[in-house]
């Protein structure tokens, strides 16, 4: 049984993440699924490195199902992300969050993509045609309500 | 004391390492190994006010104190989660 | 190669019906899996059966995809309903959508099983632990701006 | 003229038929057709504010015309979609 909060140079199966949170009680499953896109700011991708602080990386993806189960209670979450070398329309993230009602189960992915986005350990570094550049997004501040606040709105809490 | 550090991304690009033995001196915290660290390694002074850091695979700020043996790692505005 | 939208009597494989959706230039596909949850109402759940007027049920989901084209450009939708005899944790209902951005994949997911709920001409009968009833839900008026405008509130949009 | 009248979930219980063949008299419309089947199954009546017509499988609003050959649905309020 794979477990639900992982970092994995595997392929990515978003119906072994989504089976991990189904259960009898659930009557709606969300999965989000982040995938290596072709282009990027006007850059043809060739492929991506993702490169992960695999231990904080695992505790970040609890953290954020603790602040989910503190704001939905009763939604199970699972999230897996890989690492490694990505090409194009591969899968880098994979989320699944199950519940009885599918307000829940849409709220908790969306918010946990936006975590993992804003406090993940993780970072990518982009192999487009012409170069490659290590893509920064912002600094990593699990403690930060802003943060926080931004993820909320955006689950459409 | 003696700490481990560990560089991630660009960091450890700049640096050429992804993991240093260093001695720091005691009392030391977060921000004092960084500090050593942008003296050796002058590239990473503009992450100063955008890395996070982290003792022992836990976030930590940078006035939390470091012991001997600890595991200090320093990250960079992060990217994870897919292109979108 | 299955079609994007359809009624069909086989188990549903989400994996498949994500993979109907993406391409290289998403970089987000969002799913949503309705399943037979054990307990509805207080009553405990032994099987539904679905029925659905066929034709129209997948006249109905294409109209979906128009009307998400409409309001979300670029972002591609299958719908595929079970119709028969589903026991608990079976799913019902599975939906994907994939775009560029994970909002839009996210907006367009939940807005399709809204509105699949409102106007797709499909009814379950629950056979529970004494006894059995079909469940009636709103009356399906695709036409109506005032459902569309919940399911649009409901995605968040 | 003739038409095919489709009934689903409770009203096809109510009703004992799923599908049933019926003269109406032209000029008719979706109403017309319901209104002869209540004739003919009372117990139909209460769903008459609830009802929703399709004609050749497209919705249909109770006064579209109906005309020969046509195939006449009639749905109660629907409930796909999953359970929650």
């Amino acid at each position: 049984m794979p477990k639900r909060f992982a970092v994995t140079e595997d392929k990515l199966d978003p119906s072994a993440i989504a089976a991990l949170v189904a259960d009898p009680g659930s009557g709606a499953v969300a999965t989000f699924v982040g995938t290596v896109r072709r282009m990027n700011l006007g850059r043809s991708v060739v492929r991506l490195e993702y490169e992960a602080y695999a231990p904080l990386a695992v505790r970040v993806f609890e953290r954020i199902a603790a602040e989910s189960a503190e704001r939905w209670p009763g939604v199970s979450l699972a999230i897996h992300h890989r690492v490694g070398t990505l090409v194009v329309g591969d899968a880098s993230v994979a989320i699944a969050a199950a519940s009885a009602h599918r307000a829940d189960a849409f709220a908790v992915c969306r918010y946990a993509i936006e975590r993992v986005k804003q406090i993940a350990p993780i970072w990518k570094r982009e192999h487009f045609e012409g170069g490659e550049v290590w893509i920064e997004g912002a600094t990593a501040d699990p403690e930060d309500p802003g943060a926080k606040e931004v993820a909320l709105r955006r689950a459409c809490a | 004391m003696r700490v481990r550090v560990r560089l991630f991304a660009r960091l450890r690009d700049l640096t050429g390492a992804s993991e240093l033995a260093r001695d720091v001196s005691a009392p030391a915290d977060v921000k004092t190994v960084w500090r050593d660290l942008v003296r050796e390694f002058p590239a990473l002074e503009p992450y100063t006010s955008s890395i996070s850091g982290a003792v022992n695979a836990e976030y930590a700020r940078m006035d939390a104190p470091v012991s001997d043996g600890d595991e200090v790692a320093f990250l960079p505005p992060v990217s994870g989660g897919g292109a979108a």
